[in-house]
């Protein structure tokens, strides 16, 4: 895992030529560009109808009735999802701030120093990315029983924080390999404190790609199901866990409606990112790194 | 007894106390003792006024749902200052694992179920686990209305209550159809196996342990048996082994003609709930008599479905609530349970047009006016009339049957 | 024999012409260097003759035969990268050997046509490194080995010296010069250095905007420039105006006579040119084509003594013996020797407005 | 003394940089693997299990249902990490190129990256359900004429729903990291090679896929664990027998009956186990590809 890269100067070297030709769509073109409208947009457009839907039965390709009556529910008091919505969105913050706490300064030991132990540095971090995290949250569960954080927003968090930590720790050193301690030394030989060197120097040039690792691990604890169903003790309830029990035959409508709010920060995070996480990206290319 | 909730705070400092506390010791009540800890029903009250219950209930049915949180919620809170918190699961044997789990942890008190809905299997579970809270049940002042010397409320199941667990509802099983395809539905097992054969992939049944699924088997069960009545027992494994093959060879038999040819089945009722408003099958299963004339009204089922039962006969089951001895607040749910049973929240809930939950209290202590008004209520479009269901209704095996049902059918058909 | 004809090659991008009505003849084992500043279009041409961009109109013909039409893969000319492009996933061996792999050789055929060329190229023994093992310089002559094996029929080199530091240039230089020499490959390369060109190239071909300057030998760059530009991109800054009558040339400092060799211009308005190194200081303007001039600055150089003088209404450079002892304000004598003296092509109106535009 | 004072501050600058991370992921990540697997050996006495015993794991290896359902685990993760590579591959060479609509187009690419799993498994069972969308597209177009003559997608035998929602999220991000690698290495290399002679396919063949290759690899490794352990998609869109091993574990931990737990965490210390060997391997041909 080197995740050192000198991506950067070859990218300039390649736009400096500006010879990149716009092609015109042939066939090829086209099949891929329909595959992917067809597949990403299908799949939401469904959900949109079927939340909508009051009744929709089989052979109807568009729902019979139309009806509010799925999103009322959605955001009536009974189907928590309000309660939920906080809980996913305070719980994805907390792991978000814990894991930015422990892991930029070792995303900056990884990217910035060469040290002994940095191989098992890396090994350690890529280890939860591999191995399940359910099995370490299935061995450590009576420990949380015991320390009463089962069912409480700092268990929940905890239990995030394991798979959260290695994914944040990895896309900044990546980050960080690619910005130069030049200009930090430039601004202390200038007089600069360190809060000012940070404020001003290293916070802007890593600013961008921060914003797409703290967004991703938001995303990561969003996610999270069966660790929060487990360390949550049913009483913690985050949105995943309000929808799962109407999905596969629960009320689809309703399953429908939830989903897409489910979905919705996610395009929201995408729409933020897409540009640090587009055409040669240094945050995906972390990925192909590790 | 004294109840301190345990904030998180405070989490740290519990470990050394936790890892000292032994298994937990199931509370007894002394005389005198309305309940475990508490002398009179208003210590209840004062000791529940201001608090939070966390009731742990099955949250797929929408229905249920908006109903506990308008007609408890909003009424406990109202009269009783009780916050309740409905925590949805996807099955009872959730809550059930995790007052296990805690009781495990050495949890003795403080616990995070206050409430379980609970019936069968389950409770004798927590019952011999010794990990519930009581007795209480028999009472609490609304206690007066229950028929406790009627043996199906007294045994859930079979298993004796003994003042652990407090009646909510009753029901009964009833069969569904689709109406626009099937005209006279098929009213006793044999009949079933011949449609099945001649109509293959349009029957199915939920997997076992899903409790219609479950309830499927035992009426096979049922079925198999000459008299039934050997279920009323704790289990023999004699008996189960003289009838349990001919349960087998029949489900074996129609497995080819399911839905799927058998190959899976629906993993739970509301997946089943799904294929038949789709007709993918045109038979469901309703554990409440009144839910398919529900379905029907709020758009989940075509107007085409209706029920029936077999001629002989469906299971009728009562489901209970009951307390965990290490919940955090017994109090706040003794009140909640004693509420349950007043003769204003049963008609409330009876109410065909609210939810139509049938009742497990005494109608007889009712006054005349609350019984016209009982029967003043109007039956859903596909709601089988209160005699025919009577009639039918046929009463659980003893709890130890169960797990022995469920694992055989997973051995036997399932795996097979 | 013609080994690479272009015919009125032309390309633009959107509205920009990069290469505009380029006609050119390469013979059969000619070097010839592509010389310009960036962005003069030469990059582009060489592009268009690997067939890695299409021109937008005019012809290309290898041995007489146009292969606008044939896909870079079938044409068989060789690009060598600017940055010594070696595929990193290969050995040098396998990098050497890409091309006749692709092309079907057999694996024995292939090692030993490896080995020759790493031979060559002063690699024997590095078949089996990584390419980023290497230096810059040993890079370069594993791309150089790779474009040659397969025998191109014209072996292209985009600024192949630019990357190297000033040792490892003249080895290079050296070392692609006695190679393509050797195996008589057609070659050209681009560079925007006029030294690289002059010393590598059979002939020289100028580009400025995308259009074709002048071609030819290296001397006639310095000698017979055609244009001030081409002029001063040889590093010649002098200039006059006169007016020309047969072999004189009538200019405010005195007359000049020019040589019978000189372009025919007609008589009238013409700018002559001379380069530094050709002019001597004399003691009078008795002697022929002497002029006289002050002396503006004077920089001693060690092999020689650069002055900058005011020669009537021009500024000019002389290189003088290093031994010369004038200071500023010093007047002086320029003797331009008859045979050095060139007529370059440039209206005299257009270039009196050019150059009150150029000279800072 | 200022001086050894300072030498100090540098050498513990390091490891107080990486402690923070490392005591997060070796007390939680790693005490959780390890009580785990004290657990699936009957010993914890934290919670009340004394018994030291390799009898959970017996019965579990030679159970005929967990390898069954090693089987199908092994299987689905194997068809999805080759499904969604080849497409995410073939997507991302159309995509690095600028073309009318390549960049909307690109964006809509992405957007099931950040999607949750749980929403792709809701997507699909809309779609691919017997009576779903798609199957009412086929009514209405003629091939069929009720749920039953549309093939079992969801729920069933092969795994196609759980496939299809896996691909449906693992294709971008692979075809993300495919196209930032290829956007980094830019369009010189495979112009090389066409100056060389190489035609499209042995660009492809001996260019780009080598090019590529380390960072599918780690891709592969990712999307092969990640199906491998995960536990939703296969409960909502699996059949009932045989669940895959995530499912069996949690189901067997989450039984009422104690002795159950420790036979779950058996399983989950074997799925554990085959990820470490999983990512062993891995490092080493990384190495190799890399040497």
């Amino acid at each position: 895992m080197t995740l050192s890269s000198n991506q950067q100067s070859l990218k300039k070297m390649v736009k400096g030529r500006g010879l990149a030709e716009r092609h015109p769509l042939n066939w090829t073109r086209w099949i891929t560009v329909g595959v992917i409208w067809i597949v990403v947009v299908l799949p939401l457009t469904a959900l949109f109808l079927r939340s909508f839907a009051f009744r929709w039965l089989f052979p109807d390709i568009l729902p019979g009735q139309w009806g509010l009556r799925a999103w009322d529910y959605t955001f009536g008091e009974s189907s928590r999802v309000i309660e939920a919505l906080l809980n996913s969105i305070g719980v994805a913050l907390l792991v978000t701030m814990l894991a930015m706490i422990v892991g930029l300064p070792t995303a900056r030991a990884l990217g910035m120093h060469d040290f002994r132990g940095k191989k098992v540095v890396e090994w350690i971090l890529l280890t939860p990315i591999i191995v399940p995290v359910l099995v370490a949250v299935m061995g450590i569960h009576i420990v949380f029983i015991k320390l009463r954080l089962t069912g409480t927003i700092w268990g929940v968090a905890l239990a995030h924080l394991i798979p959260a930590t290695p994914y944040f720790v990895l896309v900044m050193s990546s980050v960080f390999a690619n910005y130069s301690p030049a200009l930090e030394e430039t601004a202390r030989s200038l007089g600069a404190n360190k809060f000012r060197v940070f404020r001003y120097v290293t916070f802007p040039a890593i600013s961008s790609g921060l914003l797409g690792a703290s967004l991703f691990t938001f995303l990561i604890s969003w996610s999270q199901y069966v660790t929060t169903l487990l360390i949550g003790s049913g009483t913690f309830v985050t949105l995943p866990l309000v929808l799962f029990p109407f999905l596969g035959g629960g009320n689809a409508a309703v399953g429908s409606a939830i989903t897409l709010i489910f979905v919705a920060p996610a395009i929201l995070v995408l729409v933020l990112t897409s540009r640090s996480l587009g055409r040669g990206s240094t945050v995906m290319g972390g990925f192909g790194k590790i | 007894m004294t109840v301190k909730p345990i904030l998180g705070a405070k989490c740290l400092k519990a470990i050394g106390l936790a890892a000292v506390i032994g298994a937990a010791t199931p509370a007894a009540t002394s005389a005198g003792e309305i309940a475990p800890g508490f002398d009179t029903w208003d210590d209840v009250l004062s000791a529940a006024d201001g608090t939070t219950v966390n009731w742990f209930m099955w949250g797929g049915s929408e229905t249920i749902n908006g109903w506990v949180d308008k007609y408890f919620g909003e009424v406990v809170k109202e009269r009783y200052n009780i916050t309740l918190n409905r925590v949805p699961i996807g099955d009872t044997v959730d809550a059930v694992n995790l007052v296990l789990t805690e009781a495990q942890a050495g949890v003795t008190e403080g616990g995070s179920v206050d409430m379980i809905w609970i019936n069968g299997d389950n409770f004798k579970t927590l019952k011999e686990a010794e990990l519930l809270y009581g007795p209480w049940s028999e009472s609490v002042p609304n206690a007066v209305h229950v028929n406790w010397n009627d043996p199906s409320i007294a045994n859930d199941f079979g298993v004796s209550v003994d003042g652990l667990e407090s009646p909510w509802g009753s029901a009964q099983m009833v069969w569904e159809y689709n109406s626009a395809y099937v005209s006279d539905p098929p009213r006793t097992f044999e009949a079933t196996a011949e449609w099945i054969h001649s109509n293959p992939g349009l029957f199915t049944y939920p997997a076992p342990p899903d409790f219609h699924g479950l309830s499927f088997v035992k009426h096979a069960f049922y079925w198999a048996a000459d008299d039934w009545s050997v279920f009323q027992k704790p289990f023999d494994q004699a008996v189960f082994d003289s009838i349990a093959p001919k349960v087998w060879a029949y489900l074996n038999d129609i497995e080819p003609d399911l839905w799927r040819g058998g190959q899976t089945y629906p993993a739970k009722i509301a997946a089943l709930n799904e294929l038949l408003a789709n007709s993918e099958v045109y038979f469901g299963m309703a554990l409440n008599p009144r839910r398919t004339s529900n379905f029907i009204k709020n758009g989940t089922y075509p107007d085409t479905i209706r029920t029936f039962v077999h001629d002989t006969g469906t299971l009728t089951n009562k489901n209970y609530v009951t307390i965990p001895s290490a919940a955090s607040n017994p109090a706040g749910a003794m009140v909640i349970a004693n509420y349950m049973l007043s003769t204003e929240h049963q008609l409330v809930q009876a109410d065909p047009t609210r939810w139509g939950w049938g009742i497990p209290t005494d109608i007889s202590t009712w006054t005349e006016a609350e019984r016209a008004q009982l029967a003043s209520y109007e039956l859903g479009i596909a709601t089988l009339p209160p005699g025919e269901l009577a009639e039918a209704g046929l009463p659980e095996p003893h709890a130890s049957w169960v797990v022995n049902m469920e694992n055989g059918w997973i051995e036997n058909v399932l795996k097979k | 024999m013609t080994a690479v004809s272009i015919q009125r090659l032309s390309r633009a991008f959107g509205n920009e012409w990069a290469v505009q009505e380029l006609d050119l003849e390469i013979a059969s084992g000619e070097m010839i260097a592509l010389l310009g500043p960036s962005g003069c279009g030469k990059t582009t041409t060489l592009r268009m003759i690997t067939g890695l961009l299409r021109p937008t109109s005019g012809d290309l013909l290898f041995d007489g035969m146009s292969v606008v039409n044939i896909p870079t893969e079938r044409r068989g000319a060789a690009l060598i990268f600017q940055e010594h492009l070696l595929f990193p996933t290969m050995t040098v061996a396998q990098n050497v050997g890409f091309g006749l792999k692709m092309a079907g050789v057999n694996k024995a055929e292939i090692l030993s046509r490896v080995n020759e060329m790493l031979d060559r190229v002063e690699l024997s023994g590095f078949g089996n490194r990584k390419a980023h093992e290497l230096s810059g310089g040993q890079r370069q002559r594993v791309a150089l080995a790779r474009g040659l094996v397969t025998r191109p029929k014209v072996l292209l080199l985009d600024e192949p010296l630019a990357n190297l530091d000033a040792n490892l240039r003249i080895t290079m230089r050296q070392l692609i010069r006695s190679i393509q020499r050797e195996l008589g490959t057609t070659a050209i390369f681009v560079t925007h250095d006029q030294e690289e060109a002059v010393m590598l190239a059979d002939r020289i071909v100028l580009m400025f905007d995308g259009k074709l300057q002048q071609v030819g030998p290296p001397d006639e760059f310095y000698r017979h420039p055609r244009t001030a530009g081409v002029a001063k991109f040889f590093r010649s800054q002098n200039f006059l105006s006169g007016t020309r009558r047969g072999n004189i040339v009538a200019t405010g400092a005195g007359d000049l006579v020019v040589s019978d060799t000189v372009i025919d211009t007609g008589d009238g308005p013409v700018i002559i040119t001379a380069r530094p190194e050709t002019l001597r200081l004399s003691s009078g303007l008795n002697e022929q084509n002497s002029l006289a001039a002050s002396v503006i600055t004077s920089i001693y150089m060690g092999t020689h003594t650069q002055l900058i003088v005011q020669l009537q209404d021009a500024v000019w450079h002389v290189q003088a013996p290093p031994s010369t002892a004038v200071k500023e304000g010093d007047q002086i004598f320029v003797e331009l020797p008859k045979s050095e003296i060139w007529i370059i092509e440039d209206e005299p109106e257009s270039f009196a407005l050019a150059s009150a535009l150029n000279d800072e | 003394m200022k001086l050894d004072r300072y030498s100090l501050k540098e050498r513990l600058k390091i490891p107080l940089m990486v402690f923070p991370s490392m005591a997060v992921i070796v007390l939680l990540f790693g005490g959780g693997l390890v009580f785990g697997l004290l657990q699936s050996v009957g010993y914890l006495p934290v919670a009340g299990l004394t018994d030291f015993t390799f009898s959970h794991y017996v019965n579990v290896l030679t159970d005929p249902t967990f390898l069954r359902s090693l089987w199908v685990t092994f299987r689905i993760a194997f068809i999805v990490t080759l499904l969604s590579t080849i497409i995410a591959v073939g997507m991302a060479f159309v995509l690095r190129e600028q073309f009318p609509g390549s960049r909307i187009s690109t964006f809509v690419f992405q957007i099931p990256l950040p999607v949750p799993h749980l929403v792709a498994a809701s997507a699909v069972i809309l779609l691919f359900a017997q009576s779903g969308l798609i199957s009412r597209i086929a009514v209405a177009i003629g091939f069929i004429d009720a749920p039953s003559g549309f093939p079992v997608l969801i729920n069933d035998k092969l795994g196609v729903g759980i496939t299809l929602s896996f691909v449906w999220k693992e294709v971008p991000f692979i075809g993300l990291v495919v196209l930032a690698v290829l956007q980094s290495v830019g369009p010189k290399y495979e112009e090389l090679a066409r100056t060389l002679g190489a035609n499209k396919r042995q660009r492809l063949q001996y260019v780009l896929l080598p090019l590529i290759m380390p960072g599918l690899l780690s891709t592969w490794i990712i999307v092969f664990a990640f199906t491998f352990a995960n536990f939703e998609i296969p409960l909502l869109l699996g059949q009932t027998f045989p669940q895959t091993l995530p499912v069996q574990a949690f189901q067997e931990f989450q039984k009422p009956e104690l002795t159950s737990r420790p036979i779950g965490m058996a399983i989950a210390t074997v799925i554990a186990a085959i990820t470490i060997v999983l990512l062993v391997a891995y490092r080493r041909l990384a190495r190799y590809s890399r040497a």
